[in-house]
């Protein structure tokens, strides 16, 4: 039981139960990214994991600083013009941030409708920063076994900057929440290809996503393929930590989504639904493609479609019914279980499939939502205007507004990628030696190997320095290929 | 008969195999082993802490064969197996008693 | 600080607070599957963790797509007589549900208590749904190693039709919360056998421990025991996972159970105390247990302790105090560690102990409510009425209630089950070949392995064929035994 | 949107807001233990994982068991005396506390703010219980490999009840929150040493990292070094594990930090905010150390730092600015990543570091506060009262409170730990023998052996004798050294 | 003396085990081993890419005997190990000059 | 030339390494083995259930040595593995008739 005064002219203030909804949803996609980090650590082979763990884990720790520093601002802060990007310097460091109130509704007389509680400023930015951090930690798949970790950091503070920010201000800034004026995508579009309606994305799968898969992409092409790449055996080392990781990027998920909503009413609980939904199908959807295409429904099948409906859904959990998010679902798990197939077609090694799921799968999501967009959504339902989809006789408006905001943010994020990953390339290198890589680049980028395992503790034969060493540690590996 | 022990570099283990198989060798058996000697380990950083692994990995392989064909595989080996690096790693010979084919029971010769 | 009007006449409002904790409850209860899957994936050889693993998540894949379609209907949709199924038709696609707004509580002017909000339909839907996936995974543990992974596909669709969605109806289903008639054990029980009061069951010791036990034991007969059962070692391959999955597990298990109170309120919070404690006690049991009789206290034992106070406290955690709560944990950890042991003397390979721990810690904390409850409990602290045990003077009645719910789901569970798993059986086949089992399901059904960990990665001497087979992958084992 | 009468003279309410984030935070810092069980786990040698584990999880069955019984009273029960202890017969077995509301705040007519609502007993009695267990459980960090698990299970219940919960009474028993009087640092700590006002310590820099890090000095000198200590390599043997388990604690942390807040409002998501960067730029910080000494940014880098970070912004969360959680991290990593090497120039074994990284770390940040306290703080931009630091004008006044209450419990833990340790070792015999260390304690201990990964499970030449034993199993290990 | 090198299928080695302590073989030794012959490999298929698995997963098994008991120690693993499946593997015996048993300095026969 | 293969205790691995770096071996191959003999393996409980393991884990060392230097180098693995408790292992040697350094393809001594 709650119980408060009530004065038409009441000061903004916070709802407890929005708040503890998302500060517990911000939490949820915080853990997302180690949960990523096992997903793809998993993937690779034994001599790389730790690199590949390193990659998400060192994105949390400059995309955490960055934006505390300068990336809320350059995303929620005030529009610098056009809906491209917000002002980097209004909010540097967060200042005039805290004792912001986002979101509350005043109490309307006219039709009798209470006021409700926004929710504090720092829970909004405490909820955007994790989908900043996860953002960036995805594009390193592509990149598996061979990337220098110094310039994979610089990348990462590079690429949040030019890519992501202005991106996440075009479809995740609305005008009037935290800043008067925001992003070109997530208001009304101005109809900049087509005209028309703006694109619908709820919870990311244009600027996270598309984003990511399409950066992905550009710097697997930068980076060229790994040596052995369609010739040697390049299996997952630990099928239990791709399942680890993808349980745990559901679980996460579901901060991801349903936190998106940005308080816990009808449109969290059907969002919550519709994202579970979609994820079944498109497991199911994988493994039947596998069992008819190979011959066998395999786990890294299950985890792989997990991650594929949860994608394709994300854009789309807040417009389309439940029945809409297992079609969402069926599409992405079928859909991504070929698109994987595409790198060996193509000869492109994006190493841990970014492209195959993550671009695909955002596409696909995105612009299924043109199809399915309906008033018995989550958002519908819970009483918001929603303009429907082909399908639900809405006419196609909506699915051309979902095609430009997903191609936009498809071809800026590409560019610009492929710009800053060749600079980096012809400046620090972005790529180890070819007997690191051989040897594995957790060694020669980490001197660390991830286990040993050998029954009596300490790999035999090795024997210990303890005394911090004052000197650089020089490796000793000299012919060891 | 005899015994055909080579250490070799993991990674030439494929082609080492292939030039097997092409040689005609028809069976062989490997298995993890660690090796010491030029070729030196490498150092890993623990929280300050630095430890030497003083052995490297290496494959260990053994083949079977005629007396007559023994010089010609440990020929096919060496080839394969070079690459002119320290730790390249080493082959030897042992003679052999007898060989026997466990499924059939088999002997010498006709058991490889 | 929240605020609004109030109007005698207010209509159905949704109480943010309450929805938050049940969304992040259901978060965490869906959580518990994966970790599930580890907890089981551990404690089997090598050679069938994936196909462990795989059991739970396909569990997810299928159940999640059954319950939107018709198992939210079925279970908490109109009674459709006597007690026994929900209309299955009546919510089909979650139709109607979504802008529904349930467990809201008018004004009492009689008494002066104000209104306090619901929560949205689609929050139920999704706290429920998780319910439904995990009774289903669990019954996996009975037959580990051996199953053949299609016809466990099918056999879950079958068995949350025609089992779980049922019993969840008898005992979730209250009259008046989302559908007008509910279940025959959460309501009155009419005294079927011994007459008397409904029976308490929380949070699901009856509908989904209770249940999966019995039906673990069904198919743990059906299939029959592994290849060397008894005689070979089958020792856990990693017990690191098993610990992971235990943490997960109880975890998670706060949202089970303090989430069954559907808001975030004394009843809840009572709730979370009590359910910690027992999981306290019951492996602090279990651990003395070994370390008398065997001589050591294992970290498999503190793991399964864990789960059986948890499993046990899952009816009682409401109506029991947190002394009570001690007690019924303390009984589960003895209980269980014994129990465990019976598949040996009776000879039934209920492989992972799906019986030991679920069926008879299910059975202990059912049955202690009868000796237990008080108005000490969360639920009589809330101010709710309570039905005192034996102990505090109660009389027996609710221990006759208490054994008519729990033996009765059993029974139900357990002929139900043996029938499925025959015909499938009979049909499909439920088990896999002698020579796959030896070599391990993971290959044989999956076509993958575990772990690759060789120090350079890549199996020695394996080699790839990158370009995706457009034939079925043939196995080329022919001997390998 | 939530509505509810109000009148002036409303009894204490519960706030569902608050209640459903404190009792989500107190889910999460419960994670933490497993958490902790991993990232510690899997820095041991192979041959002492389980072990290592199980000290975690011991502790969370006795601390959690004995909470109920009488920690919960002697830490919040009524002061028994000089700020000291709490009386531990108040509320034994909780008794009297489940139907309490905690934290309410009346209406006041005068500044014409609404009452706010509190949160249940039950739900601070739930927040409360896990920082005591992972208190306990940091402690086993410092004894990896040789600890006699009955002794340390013995351990747990004497320092829970001499050491932690005196010191958390000091700092968390706020004086009318749930007792009239509380503990002596949280309340104005009266200037025992240096004068002045109350130390602030927003969630535990002293009771609980100051705390074990103290504890943990006392036990490595208690038993002494490990065998081959600065000689033998006894590097991680699953860095995978470690990672896992950095990533949970991160998680859970922000229910530790966040949930502090016993609320969900401006205070709780600033406090989120600022546990983020701290842990952003202490992994940096951690990693740039390890770059320039050793030539490698390593994974246990990362992991530790992201420690490191956290265990520092844990007292001063609310009280610095997000720009200030930056240098507090900072301070952190970089400060732990040089004082782990402590150990080694000092000869003891304090073997997972619970000493460079809690207690230095803990020292860190509850000095730190001395000077960054400021008003633009999650605390003062909720509205409540900073006492500002010595950067923003404050004078050295809260300096010296920090100095004294993080001195004050570093003493009292290291004296009392230490007698406790010397009487238990004396008595009990607090290590194993040194075969028994060789061959490693998981086997010694606990008759297992954590991981069997053979390709075709089961280890070879293994057999069973799967009836369980009615005598005491027998280690047939005589010579095996 | 002799040593004894069998390659031998995993799941045959409890059997090879108790059929030499029956004979009254006092010890050995075994590592694991991967075989490449007659028996194939398997397949895996990970994101529709397939990778072949070449290698036989075997137990290698060493055991010396005194020269008389050689030839009957060869027939009891034969016996124990045979299933009559392709992949059976194979056995061998090498002439040994000289065994020391470390514990006591116990050399030859004395040191089995 | 010859083989000297020794089965040791894991935890002497460090100073039979030593003690042949002292006498002037410059190589040597290690590998992981399980041994079974009079020295007894351990007991695991796991709910309830009991399993013995038979076999203890041993290191497996092999060093080609000139035959002149045969007996010495036994003798210094003798001194440097023996902790007189059983277990210790055994050292056996066997002639090779041939080694070739595979970088180089030198043979023989050279090859050492
Ligand atoms: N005397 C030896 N006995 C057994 N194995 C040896 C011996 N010397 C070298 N080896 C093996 O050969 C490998 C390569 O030897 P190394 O001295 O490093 O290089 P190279 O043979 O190219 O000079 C070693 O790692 C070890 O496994
Ligand atoms: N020439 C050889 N040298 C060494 N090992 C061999 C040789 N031929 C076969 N083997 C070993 O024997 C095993 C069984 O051989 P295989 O040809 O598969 O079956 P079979 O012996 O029943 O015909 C192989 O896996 C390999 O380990
Ligand atoms: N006949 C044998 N053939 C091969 N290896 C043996 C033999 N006997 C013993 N071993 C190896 O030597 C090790 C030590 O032998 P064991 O009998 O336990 O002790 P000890 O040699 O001190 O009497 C065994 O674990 C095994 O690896």
């Amino acid at each position: 039981m709650s119980a408060t005064t009530f004065t038409a002219a009441d000061a903004p203030f916070v709802d407890t139960g929005n708040t503890a909804w998302v500060l517990a949803a911000a939490a949820l996609v915080l853990f997302m990214t180690p949960g990523l980090a096992l997903f793809y650590g998993g993937m690779v082979r034994t001599k790389s994991v730790l690199n590949m763990m390193m990659m998400s884990f060192i994105a949390m720790g400059t995309v955490g600083t960055v934006w505390v520093l300068w990336g809320y601002s350059e995303t929620f802060g005030p529009d610098a013009g056009g809906g491209l990007v917000g002002n980097p310097f209004t909010h540097f460091g967060l200042s005039g941030v805290l004792d912001q109130i986002y979101g509350y509704v005043p109490a309307n007389a006219a039709t009798g409708t209470a006021a409700s509680g926004g929710i504090p400023g720092a829970a909004f930015v405490a909820f955007q920063v994790v989908f900043a951090i996860i953002a960036v930690a995805l594009v390193s798949g592509a990149i598996a076994d061979r990337a220098k970790f110094t310039t994979w950091t610089v990348f990462t503070v590079v690429w949040a900057t030019l890519v992501y920010f202005p991106a996440a201000h075009w479809v995740f800034a609305f005008s009037g929440y935290a800043a008067e004026t925001g992003g070109w995508i997530a208001n009304k579009a101005q109809g900049l290809l087509f005209g028309g309606a703006g694109a619908y994305d709820f919870a990311g799968g244009t600027a996270i996503h598309i984003n990511a898969g399409a950066a992905g992409l550009a710097l697997a092409l930068v980076l060229g393929k790994r040596i052995g790449f369609k010739k040697d055996p390049m299996r997952p080392h630990n099928l239990t930590l791709v399942m680890i990781g993808a349980g745990i990027l559901w679980f996460g998920w579901f901060g991801f989504n349903a936190g998106s909503a940005l308080g816990a009413g009808t449109q969290a609980a059907g969002v919550w639904v519709n994202t579970l939904g979609a994820t079944c199908t498109a497991m199911l959807g994988w493994l039947v493609v596998e069992k008819f295409r190979d011959g066998h429904a395999t786990s890294l099948g299950a985890a792989s479609g997990v991650v594929a409906g949860l994608v394709a859904i994300t854009p789309a959990c807040a417009t389309v019914s439940p029945i809409g998010a297992l079609i969402v679902g069926l599409a992405a798990g079928v859909g991504c279980a070929y698109a994987v197939g595409l790198k060996f077609r193509f000869g492109f090694d994006d190493s841990l499939d970014v492209v195959g799921v993550h671009l695909v799968g955002g596409l696909i999501g995105t612009i299924l939502i043109g199809f399915l967009a309906t008033k018995g959504s989550p958002t519908g339902t819970a009483g918001l205007a929603v303009n429907e989809g082909l399908f639900y006789g809405g006419g196609a408006s909506q699915l051309w507004a979902q095609l430009e905001g997903a191609l936009s943010v498809m071809v800026f994020s590409f560019v610009v990628t492929y710009l800053i990953g060749l600079v980096l390339h012809k400046t620090m290198g972005f790529r180890v030696s070819a007997e690191d890589e051989t040897q594995g680049v957790d060694l020669a980028q980490h001197a660390e190997t991830a286990y040993d395992l050998m029954p009596l503790g300490g790999r035999i034969g090795a024997s210990a320095h303890t005394t911090p060493s004052a000197t650089k540690a020089t490796e000793t590996t000299g012919a060891n290929a | 008969m005899k015994l055909i022990t080579a250490i070799i570099k993991p990674h030439q283990l494929d082609e080492v195999k292939e030039a097997l198989e092409a040689f005609g060798v028809a069976g062989m058996t490997i298995s993890e082993a660690s090796g010491y000697g030029r070729q030196r380990g490498h150092s890993e950083v623990y929280r300050g802490a630095e430890y030497t692994v003083d052995f490297v990995p290496k494959v260990r392989l053994e083949v079977l064969v005629d007396d007559v064909d023994a010089s010609d595989v440990i020929e096919v080996i060496l080839k394969a197996a070079q690459t002119g690096r320290i730790g390249d790693g080493k082959i030897w010979a042992v003679p052999v008693d007898d060989v026997v084919r466990v499924r059939t029971g088999e002997r010498g010769a006709d058991a490889l």
